[in-house]
């Protein structure tokens, strides 16, 4: 099999041809799999909001709504046949140990916390990842921040003089983990002020 | 050449992690479990396969001087059908890889396969040494993996070996990544001598 | 046969110094402040040294002997040394476990993956701390109590701890003084930490005897401390209310126990008096940067291991003034 | 973002070598000698700046411009790997003792997961042009410190009798190890 | 404080078990071994052969070149061959085989104990008698002085410098000559400053020598320029290099020679063969040894006919001790042990140190701990344990850059490991193999 | 088609043959000529960097080879005649054909011939015990036996024996790369012509004392007594300096010189064991 030689219009005919097929290739696999991934972000997103919030078969319309801190957070409410359930607040913080950290948070109607779901951390594995279960877990009270809103229990550590339990040795994700969730509860507030207007 | 001894070189004679020392990043980046390595390990057999396929199908076309830019548009192809591919079939293991799955273009087994073995030989011999190459890395991705997620978060696969209560950490981080694949290749190099 | 003469190069005499008499005078210099911590922190002190001190010996007889395939050397006294320093630098009641595993990666990793004694370029005991905070933080920072302190109390804070802790909360120092010991209990070593670190004052005894026995030189302590020093003094004169008095800097945190003991492991630094100075200096800004700035209250440790791996840099680029050179 | 936290962040606390594990093949093959590793820091530093400055543009100016986000990879390692060669080509040329001293490095560059990994990182953090210059400078002398501490190391072992199994690259990566685990006390840093 | 040189050095026990014994004036023994390379350069030619009758003082091998010197016959009889024989170097040497016959010498030597001041010999008179004389120095280096004494071009000497040190331990010879000969080593110091045309020398000696410093900084007084310094005692004092560094504060340049910065040094013992050779005709055929040890009944000071078996020597200071191990020419820390007992004394012997077995064994060595002693020891700034593993591992070029030729082969490094490593063991080889590479460069 | 496949392979298309057509003729601009042959040849050495060619590794030697206008002064030893017939081919040149050689160590001054007299305790080199002085025994020329030439061989070719205190050459594995003939110190060791089964007759001594000197420093010393110089018919030795040598592109092998030796010093090795008279010698030899 002869090779081509390295001509100059052999060298750009070549390239081009390779980079024509190639593009064309490629941008046929992104139209294809273009509303997979669209779709599997979305599904990222409503499988945490199932996760959170009791059963539901609706959800409404996500809207935006400023914390005190004047963050803005995405809320998404939660009907089950029309009637209101329960509202998914996807809050975050920058105050992880390494830095952002974005959690689902759900709240029921009597504003407790229905549930979490942790979407996004950057956290050490083994130490702050435990976040991830840490502050569900059912027989560990002092722990636990399911059924719990800030207006009844401090939502800090105990350290702080809060009443929730640190993760061990991973008190700063636990600080931040609780501060996204107050803000939670805070845009959660607005809202309610919101809708009570 | 016997496609069978073709294929196996790859897990421990001609290992790309252990022997020829390529691809080190990904093989330290991603090997905090060993679901993670077999992840990255079958992603980028993939695109070893198919890109050491192709060039051998068209390595009579590409003159010499523009020999490498062509392999590298032709891997680079097909590193973003897998990104794009378990973007939207696999999100989650997608996440956990990051970086690194852009990164198989850069990594030095793919071009150097494709360089010194594809575009020399068949078709057949092509795709038979990207598979084992590409396995043999995904089986010490795995073992690394599977070595560190053990004694780092006491699982394997994800299920719970013994208590978290006495794990070492240390080899889910970095270090342990280095450490381990130290004393991993000290240990294959015995046993490839006997 | 046995009158034939012997024949050898000069010189024919020999000083009566040995590297092992060298490794047993640092054994020496510990033992004041090891019967201190039994003092304070009860039995589990002698049991955490043993275990320690038995582990890496063990290690290195047996990784010698039945992996590396050599004549064992633990007679040379380092890995006593090893053995008794990682012990210093735990809390007194970790579990036996975890003391074995922090021996293995001194022993096994630090020191004989290298080669042995002489060939590390890590501190051992350092290597063998630093994995073991890496890889079991909540156990490496459940400090005992002490003796004089609370009844009820099952573990107590590190002053750094307090520190670290209530400057993070914005927890203005004034605040804080009166969870910190005096500076006396500081000095005696009645506070909380890693069984060796706290008796500053029986620390510095043993190493002023190791100035006096000519183990060590002054260089590489003294450079930590004046630069640590005047870092925090710095920091402390600029904004008192959010930096601790330099003090506290100095005698907490095993900075003591860094200082003359482990920085100054005489395989693991550098070889002239001026690349020593560079490397103490370069331990002291690091040691001070991870304490105000970093995640861990108390950073010598690191700081050493970094130093460590400067050390072949400075030894290539720092050489002895030569005799008629330019 | 303060300039300051993106140096300390890059070069102390995520190393891109020691943490980050980017670039490894380099870190580990051309660090056997003093010389040759401060001439390889160079040249990665060189190109580094260079590949972030130009894969910025041509990510803001063409792929954003038309959509064509996930023509990244494609798109970057191209220019990069042209990149190399130009500067490769040039340098031989114009400055043969550069060329001697910088330039038997640019054919590993071009695989080295660095270039590519921080001109990536730099889309993905979002930063603007001059924090994208900033952060690969930063990270250019986070590999460089690695690349010259570990030449060192590895210059003083090459002199020590290391034990027979673990000669050359496994006690290259445990000395890594050690090291990386000497750099977490940085962290939190920033 | 006394004066001492700068940088390194160590202080090994004095020993100095001989330094109250007179000296003694050694028989000449029944035969001889005359070697005829007994100086630094080119080995002196045989003159004489089998069946020769010689006389003391009687030429009977003739300098060849410049650096060169001659050697005369120490006793008188007949020459039985000339042929090799092994040598405190260890290897097999050419020289001169002389069975002894009474003692008769040669007519030209003023053999009276005289002491003669006056002399009125040109400069370039005195070089050439000290040439004719087979004068090299007797510190050590047995390098031919006359070559010494003639400046290469363009350098000026301004300072002579007069080694009484003796800073290895158990050696007295230079120290009882001092005592014993203190005018005529003052007398040779004139001659050699008229020599070398300088106005000033300075006689340096360790303070443990007291009575040495005194007796010569009195009777110094009555001799112009010359003058007396008591230094510390730290060896290697005695290397010229350190000596010039002690006494003038000057730092010979790495690669020079003492002249480059104008200072010539020569021993105490070499003075004095000086004035025997210039004022009293007499060759150097004789020198003062010391022989001691530990185990030795009676460490004495003998003055040695060249040629002596070092047999006849330990005999003479009560036999072979039970227990002897090692048997050394020189001192402790420089001299060569010797693998047989016929090895002659030669121009360059200051001293039979006779060792016990546990002493002559080393310590088995282990790994370096980078204590740094060795560098802290160091009189020139070398870094001793990274020249050993250089020199081990053949690494040539580094060992260059590190600058091994500049050793000055003194032992304090290898004295002073803790880890016992033989350090100059290697350096000295290392120094070698760093000396072919550099010579086969030049040409 | 859609319109993003549109853009994507216009934008492609556009960065690949820019950067093409870039890169050619920058190329061309600031091309600088490099011989493609040294890769050529460095491929086809072996690779073992081993230095017995004489140059600072296989690439230095490909680079001299390619200089070079004639081969006969270049000779890889370790790749051997094979290996210079096709640099030679690649470089059109003639390589000069070189009979194999194998190393010899010409000194046969074991524990029970060659008594000690002194006991040497200094590093255990053979280049720093020889600086020191002769070694320990009488006899200044032998071998030493501390092993530096068995440090310097890279092919495990050499085999230290305790009981004899004299290395061996194991013949089979010496490639003749010659860097035990550069490490010995007294210069023992010769690279010597290789005959078929490896058989050889070697003086296998260095010794050039007179007759009496050497014969009481060892028993099997060669004291230039040139008894076998006068058997040889193939003018195979010399005597020089009291030493016979027995040249190796000479010898045909027919074994009439050992037998003439007084000493002993002459070994042959790897022939059918003679019927006559030589027990006496066999038995010397394996006294061990
Ligand atoms: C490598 C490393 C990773 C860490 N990761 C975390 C983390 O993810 N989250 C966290 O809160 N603390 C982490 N820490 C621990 C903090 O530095 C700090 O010690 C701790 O948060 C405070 O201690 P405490 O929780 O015991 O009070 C980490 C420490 C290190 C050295
Ligand atoms: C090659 C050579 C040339 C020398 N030339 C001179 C010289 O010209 N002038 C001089 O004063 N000494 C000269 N010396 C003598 C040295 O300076 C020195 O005195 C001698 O080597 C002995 O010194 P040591 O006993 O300290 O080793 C020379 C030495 C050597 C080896
Ligand atoms: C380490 C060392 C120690 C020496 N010690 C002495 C000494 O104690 N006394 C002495 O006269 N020469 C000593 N020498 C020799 C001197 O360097 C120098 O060669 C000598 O004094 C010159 O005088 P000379 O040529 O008359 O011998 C020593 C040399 C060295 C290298
Ligand atoms: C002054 C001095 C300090 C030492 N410090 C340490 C130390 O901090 N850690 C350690 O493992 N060994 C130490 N050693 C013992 C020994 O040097 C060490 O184990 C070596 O690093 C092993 O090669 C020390 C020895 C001396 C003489
Ligand atoms: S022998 Fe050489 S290296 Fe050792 S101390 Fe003396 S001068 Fe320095
Ligand atoms: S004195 Fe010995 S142990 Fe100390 S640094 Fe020198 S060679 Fe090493
Ligand atoms: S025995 Fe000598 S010539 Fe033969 S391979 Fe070994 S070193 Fe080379
Ligand atoms: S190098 Fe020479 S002297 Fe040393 S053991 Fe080998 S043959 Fe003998
Ligand atoms: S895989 Fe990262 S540099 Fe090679």
């Amino acid at each position: 099999m002869a090779k081509r030689e390295s001509t100059f219009i052999n060298m750009v005919l070549t390239l081009l041809v390779v980079t024509f097929v190639a593009a064309t290739v490629l941008g046929f696999v992104y139209d294809l799999t273009k509303d997979a991934i669209e779709e599997a972000k979305m599904k990222a997103q409503s499988e945490a909001i199932e996760k959170v919030l009791p059963e539901f078969d609706e959800l409404g319309e996500a809207y935006k709504v400023a914390s005190a801190a004047g963050d803005s957070l995405e809320i998404f409410p939660a009907f089950n046949g029309g009637q209101l359930v329960g509202v998914a607040v996807k809050t975050f913080t920058n105050k992880g140990f390494s830095g952002f950290i974005s959690v689902m948070a759900g709240i029921d109607m009597s504003g407790n916390l229905f549930g979490y779901e942790v979407l996004e951390h950057a956290e050490t594995p083994g130490l702050g990842s435990k976040m991830n279960y840490w502050f569900r877990n059912a027989e560990k009270p002092s722990q636990n921040v399911i059924g719990k809103n800030p207006q009844s229990y401090q939502f800090e550590v105990t350290k702080d003089g809060g009443d929730i339990d640190a993760i061990t040795a991973s008190t700063i994700t636990s600080r931040a983990f609780l501060d996204a969730l107050t803000k939670a509860f805070e845009a959660y507030n607005n809202t309610n002020e919101q809708l009570d207007n | 050449m016997n496609q069978w001894k073709n294929f196996s070189k790859g897990f421990i004679k001609e290992n790309p992690v252990f022997v020829l020392l390529l691809g080190m990043c990904p093989t330290l980046g991603v090997t905090s479990s060993a679901i993670n390595g077999l992840g990255m390990g079958l992603a980028t057999t993939f695109v070893l396969l198919m890109s050491n396929i192709v060039v051998s199908l068209i390595k009579s076309q590409i003159p010499d001087k523009v020999r490498i830019p062509s392999f590298i548009v032709i891997i680079a192809s097909f590193v973003t059908v897998v990104q794009l591919v378990m973007q939207a079939y696999m999100p989650s293991l997608f996440k956990s890889l990051g970086l690194f799955i852009p990164l198989i273009v850069v990594n030095c087994i793919v071009l150097g396969r494709a360089e010194a073995f594809a575009s020399k030989n068949n078709l057949v011999t092509s795709a038979v040494d990207g598979l084992g190459i590409g396995l043999g890395f995904t089986f010490a991705l795995v073992l690394l993996g599977g070595i560190r997620e053990l004694l780092g978060s006491g699982k394997l696969f994800d299920i719970t070996i013994y208590s978290e209560n006495y794990v070492t950490l240390l080899f889910v981080l970095a270090p342990g990544a280095f450490i381990v694949l130290g004393y991993l290749i000290a240990i294959i190099n015995r046993i490839k001598k006997d | 046969m046995s009158n034939l003469l012997t024949v050898s190069p000069s010189p024919h005499v020999h000083s009566d110094d040995s590297t092992r008499k060298i490794m047993y005078r640092v054994v020496y210099a510990m033992i004041p402040a090891l019967l201190w911590s039994v003092f304070i922190f009860g039995i589990d002190a002698l049991r955490v040294t043993l275990i320690a001190v038995a582990a890496c010996i063990a290690f290195e007889y047996l990784i010698q002997k039945y992996l590396m395939k050599i004549n064992p050397s633990v007679t040379d006294g380092s890995a006593l040394v090893t053995g008794i320093l990682l012990a210093f630098n735990v809390p007194a009641g970790i579990p036996w476990w975890i003391i074995v595993i922090g021996s293995l990666a001194a022993i096994g990793i630090g020191k004989l993956s290298f080669g042995g004694l002489g060939s590390n370029i890590f501190n051992p005991a350092l290597v063998g701390r630093v994995f073991l905070l890496i890889s079991f933080p909540v156990q490496m920072t459940s400090w005992p109590v002490t003796r004089q302190s609370d009844v009820d109390a099952v573990t107590s804070a590190t002053p750094l701890g307090i520190i670290k802790e209530g400057l993070t909360n914005g927890t203005p120092v004034s605040q804080l003084l009166p969870d910190l010991p005096a500076t006396s209990d500081m000095l005696l070593g009645n506070m909380g930490g890693s069984l060796g670190e706290i008796s500053v004052l029986l620390l510095i005894v043993g190493g002023l005897y190791m100035l006096f026995k000519k183990v060590i030189t002054w260089h590489i302590p003294v450079s930590i401390i004046v630069s640590v020093g005047i870092i925090a003094a710095i920091f402390w004169g600029a904004a008192p209310q959010n930096y601790v008095n330099p003090v506290y800097h100095l005698l907490t945190g095993g900075l003591m126990l860094g200082a003359i003991f482990m920085a100054t492991d005489m395989v693991s630094s550098p070889m002239t008096p001026k690349g020593q100075i560079i490397y103490g200096v370069g331990i002291g800004v690091i040691t001070i940067s991870i304490r105000l700035f970093g995640a861990y209250p108390e950073g010598i440790s690191f700081a050493i291991l970094i130093m460590n791996a400067f050390t072949p840099l400075i030894n290539t680029y720092v050489k002895p003034k030569r005799f008629g050179g330019k | 973002m303060n300039y300051l936290v993106i140096v300390i962040g890059a070069i102390l606390v995520n190393n891109i070598v020691l943490m980050q594990f980017l670039g490894i093949c380099p870190f580990l093959g051309v660090s056997k000698r003093l010389s040759t590793a401060i001439g390889m820091a160079g040249a990665v530093a060189f190109v580094m700046v260079l590949a972030t400055i130009v894969t910025y543009l041509i990510q803001v100016y063409i792929l954003d411009a038309f959509g064509l986000a996930f023509l990244q990879t494609i798109a970057f390692i191209l220019v990069i790997a042209s990149l190399v060669q130009l500067v490769e080509i040039i340098l031989k040329k114009v400055s043969p003792a550069l060329y001697q001293a910088l330039g038997i490095f640019l054919p590993l560059i071009t695989t080295n997961c660095a270039i590519l990994g921080v001109a990536i990182l730099t889309i993905q953090k979002e930063f603007n042009l001059v924090e994208g210059v900033i952060y690969a400078v930063a990270n250019a002398i986070g590999f460089g410190l690695a690349l010259l501490l570990f030449a060192g190391i590895r210059e003083h072992m090459d002199l020590q009798d290391v034990p027979k199994g673990l000669k050359g690259t496994p006690i290259a990566l445990i000395t890594a190890g050690i090291l990386a685990m000497a750099f977490m006390g940085f962290s939190g840093l920033v | 404080m006394l004066k001492t040189f700068k940088k390194g050095g160590v202080h090994p026990p004095e020993n100095k078990l001989s330094s109250g014994k007179p000296i003694e004036v050694l028989p000449p023994p029944a035969s001889v071994f005359i070697p005829v390379a007994q100086h630094i350069g080119a080995p002196a030619t045989p003159v004489v052969s089998r069946g020769d009758t010689v006389k003391v003082g009687q030429i009977i091998a003739k300098s060849s070149s410049f650096v060169s010197t001659n050697i005369h016959s120490s006793v008188s009889g007949k020459v039985k061959k000339v042929d090799f024989q092994a040598d405190s170097s260890g290897y097999p040497k050419q020289g001169v085989f002389i069975d002894v016959a009474g003692d008769e010498w040669i007519d030209e030597i003023d053999r009276s104990d005289e002491l003669k001041k006056e002399f009125e010999l040109s400069g370039e008179e005195i070089v050439r008698k000290i040439q004719d004389a087979g004068i090299v120095g007797l510190g050590g280096a047995t390098f031919p002085t006359h070559v010494k004494l003639v400046p290469p071009k363009g350098m000026k000497a301004d300072v002579l410098l007069i080694n009484g040190v003796e800073c290895e331990p158990y050696l007295t010879s230079d120290h009882r000559l001092m005592l014993e000969k203190t005018e005529e080593i003052l007398v040779g110091t004139q001659l050699l400053m008229k020599a070398l045309n300088v106005e000033k020398a300075v006689i340096g000696i360790e303070n443990n020598k007291p009575d040495a410093i005194q007796l010569l900084t009195e009777k110094s007084k009555t001799y112009q320029g010359i003058s007396v310094v008591a230094l510390k005692v730290k060896y290697p004092q005695g290397g010229e290099k350190q000596l010039i560094n002690a006494v003038t504060g000057r730092e010979v340049p790495s690669g020079g020679l003492p002249i480059a910065v104008g200072a010539v040094v020569s021993n105490v013992g070499t003075a004095f063969a000086v004035y025997e050779g210039i004022q009293k005709n007499k060759p150097l055929f004789e020198r003062v040894v010391t022989i001691t040890g530990k185990a030795v009944s009676s460490p004495s000071n003998l003055l040695v006919r060249v040629g002596t078996p070092t047999s006849v020597l330990i005999e003479a200071a009560g036999g072979l001790p039970e227990n002897s191990g090692k048997v050394i020419s020189g001192g402790p820390m420089m001299g060569r042990a010797i693998a047989s007992l016929d090895v002659p004394v030669t121009k360059g012997t200051s001293g039979i140190l006779l060792m016990e077995k546990e002493q002559s064994k080393r310590k088995e060595y282990i790994a370096c701990i980078r204590c740094s002693r060795c560098v802290s020891v160091c009189p020139i700034g070398l870094e001793p344990y990274l020249l050993m593993t250089l020199s081990e591992k053949q690494i040539f070029d580094q060992s260059e850059d590190a600058k091994i030729m500049d050793c000055i082969e003194c032992g304090s490094c290898s004295y002073t490991c803790p880890s016992n490593r033989p350090l100059l063991d290697y350096i000295r080889f290392g120094k070698g193999k760093v000396g072919q590479i550099i010579r086969s460069r030049k040409k | 088609m859609s319109i993003t496949v549109i853009y994507t392979v216009a934008t492609l298309s556009v960065i690949g043959t820019s950067a093409a057509v870039i890169l050619y003729f920058v190329a061309r601009k600031f091309n600088v000529y490099e011989d493609p042959r040294i890769d050529e040849v460095e491929q086809n050495l072996p690779a073992a960097n081993c230095g017995g060619c004489g140059y600072a590794g296989c690439r230095a030697f490909a680079e001299a080879c390619v200089k070079a206008n004639d081969l006969s002064d270049l000779d890889c030893p370790v790749g051997g005649n094979e290996t210079m017939n096709k640099v030679a081919e690649i470089l059109g040149l003639e390589a000069v054909k070189k009979d194999a050689r194998v190393a010899f160590i010409r000194c046969n001054g074991t524990c029970d011939h060659r008594p000690k007299t002194n006991i040497y305790d200094g590093a255990t080199t053979c280049a720093i015990a020889s600086s020191v002085y002769s070694g320990e025994t009488d006899c200044q020329w032998g071998c030493l036996g501390y092993g530096d030439c068995y440090d310097a061989c890279d092919f495990d070719a050499i085999e230290l024996r305790a009981d004899l205190g004299v290395p061996r050459i194991i013949d089979d594995m010496c490639v003749a790369c010659g860097a035990c003939v550069e490490a010995c110190p007294k210069d023992l060791i010769e690279l010597r012509k290789k005959f078929p089964k490896d058989r050889k007759v070697v003086v296998a001594c260095r010794n050039q004392d007179k007759g009496g000197v050497a014969r009481k420093a060892c028993a099997v010393a060669c004291i230039g007594c040139s008894k076998c110089e006068k058997e040889c018919k193939f003018d195979a030795i010399t005597i020089e300096n009291n030493l016979a040598f027995i040249d190796s592109d000479k010898c045909k092998l027919c074994r009439k010189c050992a037998p003439v030796c007084p000493t002993n010093a002459i070994i042959e090795e790897n022939f059918p064991p003679r019927k006559i008279k030589v027990e006496e010698k066999e038995e010397c030899n394996t006294a061990k």
